[in-house]
């Protein structure tokens, strides 16, 4: 199947709905991406003829429930090409998936004289639980840098691992701020070189590229249901069965435990034994529907989709004058941040509004990354999706040269 | 196309006098000697200001300035405020700023009381701010900082 | 507004199904309830129209989205007459809700000499927490006992109480088994008196009663989104503002932060301090929806529905042969767990499904309330929604007969 | 309406020798001599069951016994494994029981070796549960405990 983005934006209602009496141009899809028709039917269809609570009924509803839960799960696995389906536990978002590694790996398996590593670079979810850990039991946090260019500091980075003291580095697959892309083969084997486990929040990363954790060799992986064009409310936790079977659970209730006595109670076996109470189904059936769209139109399409559209990013927004762009990786995805000289991010982002444009203003809950570059007024931050066309591209960089101008 | 035209009706909100004071904010200064000081943050935008009042010996606010980062309508709203204020009394300025945060929310001030009107006249410029919900906190930032200075506090948020 | 539960049953597209060929007689609605169109058309028109990330964006879209985000809030704020809507926390489901107050308040406010007082009669999901808390931080776990007629033993509770050693009451406020109503506002008052806050999980109750958490008057109080005609991956916490005020985070991220740096975070006011990530967006729309829907044909109409059909069950299934009926509370709402001599439920569940019917079979995540009746083999459980009929009640009783003949 | 078409194609599941073995299950009871013991659970629906083996003293099953609560299809399952594997040898106990698995969960036996054709004719009465995902569990309980029991474990689940 070829790329035809004009017809791929048929499958989004929602990019039909001017407004302000102004075509809608998303920009703002690496906070939240739009959702294609065959996701809004597939969890519609769930409701309206499939829908029942899992795991717990012998009646052929709830099978038939459970089975399309267990598929979501299947097709979670293959698309990021986990060995085994069990390895793949449902949470609500990223920053839940993060928060269940630090409390059950990070309190139930580390030793709190191991040091978790991260980036400056990272999303608050995966800033606050390492902290938080920190603040709890101990474990020292460590952060690499970020060079200029707004790419991982590799001679940092080895050298934050060098003492063996460092028991997890968790680092972001791309920034959803510079657009980096990091070089995860080799921090997995550098990591692993120096006995520390990796965890890495693709929450960004798996919207763009084919994402292979087998390849890749991590220890864990995690995204996001609603930035790849799935439904709020699901997201993904991958480990490996020999980590998610040594964890202890996260939080207790129904469906994680084989036998409950007031005394004791003894726990399932993963994933079940992080998946308290009942799941995200619909969202799961939802999440679904989405890698089957996704895989349909086909990851190396939608990369080379990207590739063009950020080429053409590049050149067009270094034409804007006053435009300082934040980051200049080699390897980097759909996400730009920048600063127009006069124009205040928020300012921008209220003015480009009414021109039709979302884009985001702030920190992005990046707020150290914003610190690392003198930007604590944050920046603007326009991102892509699949829809994403260079004529909205276009468009942007003629607004901003317009919001410009007002503001001088 | 002009800009005027392509951004839509935002000249409602970026009246020539915020885009004025959010250029050029009067009172934009330090006092060294201030008799109180107070932070205001808007941790989500990342806007954040200091704000500082000297007292006349009868407790009107013989001056009020301030320093910091924020967006147009942040700055403008600080600046604005600032002028304002000065000669009032801590009740007066409150009451302003009851009646101003009333302004910011709804576009009208049915609280206004009649002695409050020729100071709320220079602030009606900023009543557009109430059409964009999301930016109605950066009006009101600087006014709550103003409330934590007088009531001697040392921080004020905008959440 | 009149109750006619066959108009009602056209709002709820699944019901007009057949399974295996006959109508669908869906009694499983304790574990998860169906949902009405006004919900699923929620969600599709928020996917299809107003779809963002919330409190992020300066533009239009985002703005509407965190707008019917917040809204849901006040919702529910509303529905259960919370004096302020800061005080409801979204959550995925109840399970989540009950874990973040052990984690937040029994691991972060309560002294770890403190015991938490919990019941027979509760659901997985308010035991297990309180073992995870009492493994982790010592805190002892005391159980109240329950009569043979599956009511709370008030004596017992009160003899539990006495040493004011109790600082948290943590109770089911309506069985998910035992159909029994707790008398909350006497739990209330009995706590309060002995210095124990008190939580209550509403889960089953908030689906049947009008709940009024002023009036109960208890400190915390939760429920999940699918057993109230809403979507799965969303649930709720009320609690009082100052007792969250007084809570550290749960999980960590984005948007439950004030500002970050690597050496210290700073927490959000509640209730975003206990929203970490990004929130289940479409689903508190959806649930919105759901009690908008309920609010519509109004609590009052839909408890005198129950109550009808509750007696008409007590009578039709007390005539069924060899059947024994779990619990005889006198306050008690339409979920019926019973077991029938000769048919193991299991084999019970499996054949009735083949006549439309879809019970529960098993211990219903409460494993230790039927060690208490002596039940480890499990039981079957009918339970009622809104779109429950006479009708369905008959034909079940009859099923149940020709059932038992069946295994003979 | 019969019971029977009342519950649609249920005999399909629940053929009369599967009632009969729920009902009255053979060597429903205690070894107390027995070589070898253990334990199976399957925690959804809290069916239980112990199993006891008794081997001859060149290693074949002279004996199997369990005693337990369960369903009607995990109980006949029992019954008709203890019935099935007297007299095997643990490798075609477990050969058996891996055939078995499969029947059960697919309706077929493709991997049924001419030699377990004999057994497997009388466990085939079970293979109507193939239709019923949710119960397969309940018909494989038994033979995980068999497992077990084999390989000297203590506890089988069937998760
Ligand atoms: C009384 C009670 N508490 C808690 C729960 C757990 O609800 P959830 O699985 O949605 O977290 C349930 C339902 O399963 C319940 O009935
Ligand atoms: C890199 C990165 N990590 C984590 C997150 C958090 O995702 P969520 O809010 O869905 O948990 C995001 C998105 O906000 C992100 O871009």
């Amino acid at each position: 199947m070829s790329f035809d983005v004009h017809r791929i934006r048929q499958d989004f209602p929602i990019l039909s709905q001017p407004q302000h009496g102004k075509p809608l141009v998303f920009l703002d899809s690496g906070a939240s991406a739009q959702k294609p028709r065959a996701v809004i039917d597939a969890m519609t269809r769930c409701m309206e003829t499939a829908y029942a609570n899992v795991h717990r009924g012998a009646y052929r509803l709830s099978e038939v429930a459970t089975d399309a839960y267990e598929a979501a799960r299947g097709a979670v696995a293959r698309f990021i090409n986990a060995p085994d389906a069990r390895e793949v536990v449902f949470t609500r978002n990223s920053t839940e998936a993060i928060n269940l590694v630090a409390h059950s790996w990070g309190r139930g398996v580390m030793r709190p004289d191991q040091a978790v590593l991260i980036s400056e670079l990272e999303h608050h979810a995966n800033i606050v639980p390492w902290q938080m850990l920190r603040d709890d039991r101990g474990n020292p946090l460590r952060v690499c840098r970020v060079t200029d260019s707004g790419e991982l500091d590799m001679e940092d980075l080895a050298a934050k691992l060098a003492d063996g003291k460092v028991g997890l580095v968790a680092l972001a697959h791309m920034s959803n701020v510079l657009g980096t892309v990091t070089p995860v083969e080799r921090v997995v084997a550098l990591a692993h070189a120096h006995g520390a486990k990796v965890l890495l929040d693709g929450s960004q990363a798996v919207v763009h590229r084919r994402v292979d954790v087998a390849a890749i060799g991590c220890d864990f992986y995690c995204f996001t249901g609603h930035k790849l064009y799935g439904p709020t409310g699901i997201g993904v936790l991958w480990g490996k069965l020999e980590h998610l079977d040594r964890m202890p659970p996260f939080l207790g209730g129904g469906d994680m435990i084989e036998s409950v006595s007031f005394e004791k109670s003894t726990w399932a076996k993963p994933p079940a034994r992080f998946e308290a109470g009942t799941p995200a189904i619909i969202e799961a059936v939802g999440l679904h529907a989405a890698i089957d769209y996704v895989n349909a139109i086909g990851m190396p399409a939608i990369e080379a989709h990207e590739r063009a559209l950020v080429d053409h990013a590049m050149r067009k927004l270094s034409d804007v004058p006053g435009l300082t762009l934040l980051g200049r990786a080699q390897d980097r995805g759909g996400v730009f941040a920048f600063a127009l000289d006069n124009a205040h991010p928020h300012d921008l982002s209220t003015l480009l509004d009414r021109a039709g444009i979302c884009i985001r203003a702030g920190r992005h809950c990046a707020e150290p990354l914003h610190t690392r570059f003198g930007l604590e007024q944050g920046t603007a931050r326009a991102s892509f999706g699949l829809y994403t066309t260079p004529e909205e591209v276009d468009y942007l960089a003629g607004a901003l040269v317009k919001a410009r101008e007002f503001f001088a | 196309m002009s800009g005027n035209d392509f951004f839509g009706d935002l000249r409602d909100l970026y009246q020539e006098v915020i885009l004025d004071h959010g250029r050029k904010p009067r009172n934009f200064r330090r006092l060294e000697d201030a008799d109180s000081t107070s932070r205001g943050d808007n941790p989500m935008c990342g806007d954040r200001m200091e704000l500082f009042l000297k007292m006349t010996p009868d407790g009107h606010i013989a001056d009020a300035a301030f320093q910091g980062r924020g967006c147009a309508v942040s700055m403008a709203s600080a600046s604005l405020m600032t002028e304002t204020v000065k000669g009032k009394t801590p009740q007066e300025a409150q009451a302003l700023g009851t009646a101003f945060r009333d302004l910011a929310m709804t576009g009208q001030c049915p609280t206004c009381a009649a002695s409050l009107e020729d100071a709320m006249e220079r602030l009606t410029p900023l009543s557009g701010v109430h059409e964009f919900p999301s930016r109605v906190k950066c009006a009101t930032l600087a006014w709550h900082t103003l409330n934590a200075a007088l009531a001697g506090a040392k921080e004020a948020s905008s959440e």
